[in-house]
């Protein structure tokens, strides 16, 4: 088992033309996702690594049957193309697209919502488990099949907190980066619900960063509703103190969403929190 | 993004909601200028990208022009919180009977705009949400329909018992909330809304941030954009590719992400220095980037050491190693540069790099480790 | 029984300070409806006909536990006043307000739907359960409490048929007029839903006009899944071919809406369609 | 309401839909002149608030000024479905290649915006949704989120199989869209949507309704307003509380709500008559509408007998009686009058309408057998 993503995903590319599309499409093959299709409008028939390129997202679902879908679209038009996603039935989309004005997401995420699809990003690297499947821009060869969940609000520091999992000899049941933008699809806690249900997983490493309260919120919940063993790490401690949100931002969260604070909350819900990347599995071993 | 009172001003006139009359300045002069054709007592207040101005002493009343002009002159040479004030506001004093609050935001947790609304408005309303949270009243607003009439009515009724101020400020709530969709504000917030003696209502603090992400499509605030001295080269890096924030410490720092950039950055604190900036690369390590990031680095004085820390991912490691040597060999460099490099081709990067003067480690405990080092003390 | 009102139904009324809110409210608590009670912004701590009066619908509903509210409003702020009501929580609206815009009317009942509220109108005359209540603007004398449900989209002509029903010793069940605009809440067919599981409705009198294709709609809905015996008549056989809708008009209704074609389809559905508004009765009857 | 192609196309315009250049005429000197400042070949259309004037002989493609005007005086003196033509469209003739037909509509089905595309558009489309209605593809718009631009393209591509043709037509579904939610339309089209042998496209025909109930929100499409003789009655009327429609028959009907006064005339119609007129007084019978209501009747020099068919509902028979007589004391009417008043206090109203030359009946078929009786052949 896994979450979200596994051998038989269907995936589809949206965006498969683009730089980005088709080169990460090479990427995912080799490393054994199974892609059934891409859409670019007006690329209709053409076929990019051998998968075939379709106008619109319904037509290659209706065609393929993914269920599936990664964005590589530009932020201009990667509005649209959310919906489209969704409007063509696929439950899963996973957005590399980054600088989405936040207005457009929110109104995103009530469509997704009341849809029943779900949405990983925008600005994620991307999700995989390992030996399974992978649809994202994460590197692959740094994975390997094992019983570490990883959710992460990074990109490169996931693969610094992975690379020492994997050395350790534990390896990874899922991992996913659910993108640092202030509106996104999946929370922390989203993850922890599936990871909870999930028979493979035996632990989970949370790689948090300042900003918000998403972190605050999954110590609470992991205290209260979660079984599993979780380990922490939350990145900024030196960050400047950051652009303040007016008065409205401080009321609103009633925090103002330092690390200090995360790493308070983590602590104090009985969450060990790694001091630096090296010590998170050492962290997972002792818990 | 953010933008200046008197250009929010600007705005919430534009969607109806009533400003005092006021003028911006950049001289003393232009100060008393304003102050000759606006009548009776004024304010005069710095226009400055911080908050807490008050308290700094960047708002002062002043009763005749002359007033005007000595108090432009103070604040006008003033620093607050590291930020020169270059422009003041000369604005209509207000007879202040009372001080409401209005603040709309995007709530990251129900994902949708938020409202809040405090009868207890004004400079301490944080300690206000601090201290008795139940004075604060908020609203989370369907993002398909908008606000409606009746919910603005009902936050209005938390804040007056008198049914002509509840309709004035229902009216300016949901002007507000136009204004801050229409803008594609990140915030939006009056603070205080005022009522005077005579019963009327003002927007005394206007506050607008606008998300960055949809400036695209807001060319005419765009244009609003102030920048500091140091948000000047934070720019200019960004339109490069990078993302740039100086600090103060000695230790420079290179790294791929921003969430990695911020963990090197708090490893080089752990292990008891400084680090000297926050720098993102960003995904891929091309020479160029590699020469523009070092350049911004050698132009920081304070800079002992460099760190590159950059995590393959995609990109092999040693194209990346091949850039860095391109990248130096461009640059006459004296200080130390610690380079890992860690990924797929680890091994062949590091031959690559063997022939160079860089010290290459494996790990970035170690290479925070060794740039602390070497930096000396 | 009866079907969506009777007499344990608690009335807002809102705008109940105006001059056609508080005629009949007057009217409905003579005739025994359980008005508890009314909102008008700023008139809060009032009473009209000894019913309280509240600022916001929320407050009348917290404090007076009504579930039903009739509309009063003008026009222009009738839209507020169904959005709020059902923000409040109101589970039956009957808007007698006329006027409101078409693309307004499609938001509003997007809302009321998502949200499980019920809307009778706009442009509607209201509502009764004969003995029982009386939410609208029909005059109570006319009716009496007995076995026939009667559903209109006009008013007086909704009046004429019941006094024929009435003096024939039937009487009513329920009797409503759900209004004649192009988009309105409840439509034949879910009101013939409710008559259907009313033990007390014996048979049903379907009033028609022309326009629309909601008569031919619940012609086919009754001859498939309606089992109590209807009675149809349709106003406006000699009315001028009316203002067409373009091209439009016609290919989305797959029809013209004339009267003509309504008899038609209620006639080959099995339906009795009565000549004038005398022959209904003789027609519940034979059938 | 309805308003012109040409004001059709100055909101289409407003919207960057492309519409040929063109200009209206009230004169043939008119339409020389526009088509001399148009080059090539033109298109005379007539401007009336009926539809199918191509084949009334209204549309008339001319080459050359003097042949516009020839076919504007042929045009302006025409009489098409009872309506006199007193404007013309000079506008450029297009080089047609392909007709499409594009429409929005609001659905009362699904009680939401529906779109509505055929690749076989032109003045035969009604057919085509009859005879092949696979030809017509619709689309229900979620009125929350509007219409996508995904969803207007794979409508454009059940038109067109070039990508160019497609993503130009999916950008004007999206801009009819746009148009027809901002002025609150109950229909827009575009019948035919033309692409010509250059490959440009066109709006051929623009087509918009507007919702009464939202003309007040739309002050500057109110004053497109251009009535008929007919419809100035008509709005006359209503300024006075009144809905009236001339019909060709001779008995005149009064009645109260607008089914019943549908139900009257159908009887009337059954009994072997023909109504004069559809009038609806509303649901208050006083005295001044009466009297404004009888004053219109009286002016049709068809009507023989007048019908008065009263269902007095929430106001008591006895009152409207009293306004009857009243009224009627105050006009001087040759012609019978039958009067049905039911409801609250019939009788006292009876009695009151004993007193004077009316003719009273107890139901609404007595009503009309009387006054088409009283009315002779």
């Amino acid at each position: 088992m896994s979450i979200l993503i596994d051998e038989s995903t269907k995936v589809l590319v949206q965006g498969i033309t683009g730089r980005d599309g088709s080169f990460h499409t090479k990427k995912m093959l080799e490393y054994g996702t199974q892609i059934v299709s891409g859409v670019t409008p007006g690329k209709g028939g053409h076929k990019i690594e051998g998968v075939p390129v379709f106008d619109t997202v319904k037509e290659a679902v209706e065609k393929t049957g993914a269920d599936t879908s990664i964005l590589f679209v530009p932020a201009k038009f990667a509005v649209d193309a959310l919906y489209e996603a969704c409007d063509a039935g696929i439950k899963l989309i996973i957005a590399i697209s980054e600088g989405i004005p936040v207005l457009d997401m929110v109104r995103i995420v009530a469509f997704l919502n009341d849809r029943g699809t779900s949405l990983i990003g925008p600005n994620s690297p991307g999700i995989i488990s390992p030996g399974k499947s992978k649809v994202g821009i994460l590197p692959g060869q740094i994975f390997k099949q094992g019983s570490i969940g990883v959710i992460s609000r990074s990109g490169t520091l996931t693969y610094e907190v992975v690379h020492h999992i994997t050395n350790a000899g534990l390896g990874e049941s899922t991992c996913m980066g659910i993108g640092g933008d202030p509106i996104i699809g999946l929370k922390f806690i989203d993850c922890l619900e599936l990871f909870k249900k999930d028979k493979e997983t035996e632990g989970v490493v949370l790689v948090g960063e300042i900003g918000g309260t998403d972190e605050e919120e999954s110590a609470a919940y992991i205290k209260e509703r979660f079984t599993k063993p979780v380990v922490a790490f939350i990145a900024g401690l030196t960050a400047p103190p950051g652009k303040r949100m007016g008065h409205a931002g401080a009321i609103a969260s009633r925090g103002t969403g330092t690390a200090a604070e995360k790493i308070r909350a983590f602590e104090s819900a009985g969450i060990p929190v790694a001091g630096e990347p090296e010590d998170i599995v050492k962290l997972l071993k002792s818990v | 993004m953010k933008i200046h009172e008197y250009q929010a001003n600007e705005i919430f006139k534009s969607f109806g909601i009533p400003v005092p009359d006021g003028k911006v300045a950049t001289t003393p002069e232009q100060a008393e200028k304003i102050a000759n054709e606006l009548d009776g007592p004024l304010v005069v207040k710095a226009q400055v990208h911080a908050g807490g101005r008050g308290k700094a002493g960047g708002v002062k009343l002043v009763k005749t022009p002359e007033e005007a002009k000595d108090a432009a002159s103070k604040i006008l040479s003033m620093d607050i919180k590291g930020l020169i004030v270059n422009k003041v506001l000369v604005t209509k004093a207000l007879d202040i009977k009372d001080e409401a609050y209005i603040g709309f935001i995007v709530d990251r947790r129900s994902k949708k705009p938020l409202v809040m609304v405090s009868a207890s408005g004004g400079i301490d309303i944080e300690e206000v949400a601090r201290e008795t949270p139940e004075k604060i009243h908020r609203f989370i607003i369907d993002p398909l329909y908008g606000l409606f009439p009746h919910q603005a009515s009902e936050l209005a009724f938390k804040l007056y018992d008198d049914i002509k101020l509840v309709r004035k400020a229902a009216d300016i709530i949901l002007k507000l909330y136009k204004a801050f969709i229409a803008v594609d504000a990140s915030l939006a917030e009056i603070n205080p809304f005022v009522v005077t003696s005579d019963g009327e209502t003002w927007t005394s603090d206007a506050k607008i941030n606008i998300d960055d992400n949809a400036l695209a499509r807001h060319h005419d605030i765009e244009k609003m954009r102030d920048s500091t001295e140091a948000e000047k080269k934070e720019l200019d890096a960004k339109s490069k590719g990078l993302s740039y924030i100086k600090l103060n410490g000695k230790i420079g720092c290179v790294v791929n992400g921003a969430g990695l950039a911020m963990a090197t950055m708090d490893l080089i604190k752990k292990y008891g220095s400084e680090p000297a900036n926050f720098l993102d690369i960003g995904g891929s390590s091309s020479p160029l980037k590699v020469v523009n990031a070092l350049n911004i680095l050698i132009s920081d004085k304070n800079v002992k050491s460099i760190f590159f820390n950059i995590f393959g991912g995609i990109t092999r490691c040693d194209d990346v190693a091949n850039g860095i040597v391109e990248a130096l060999s461009k640059l006459n460099i004296d200080l130390p540069i610690v380079i890992r490099l860690t990924g797929t081709n680890e091994e062949k990067a590091k031959e690559i790099l063997s022939r160079t003067d860089l010290i290459t480690v494996s790990s970035m405990a170690e290479g925070a480790r060794k740039s602390i080092e070497i930096a000396g003390k």
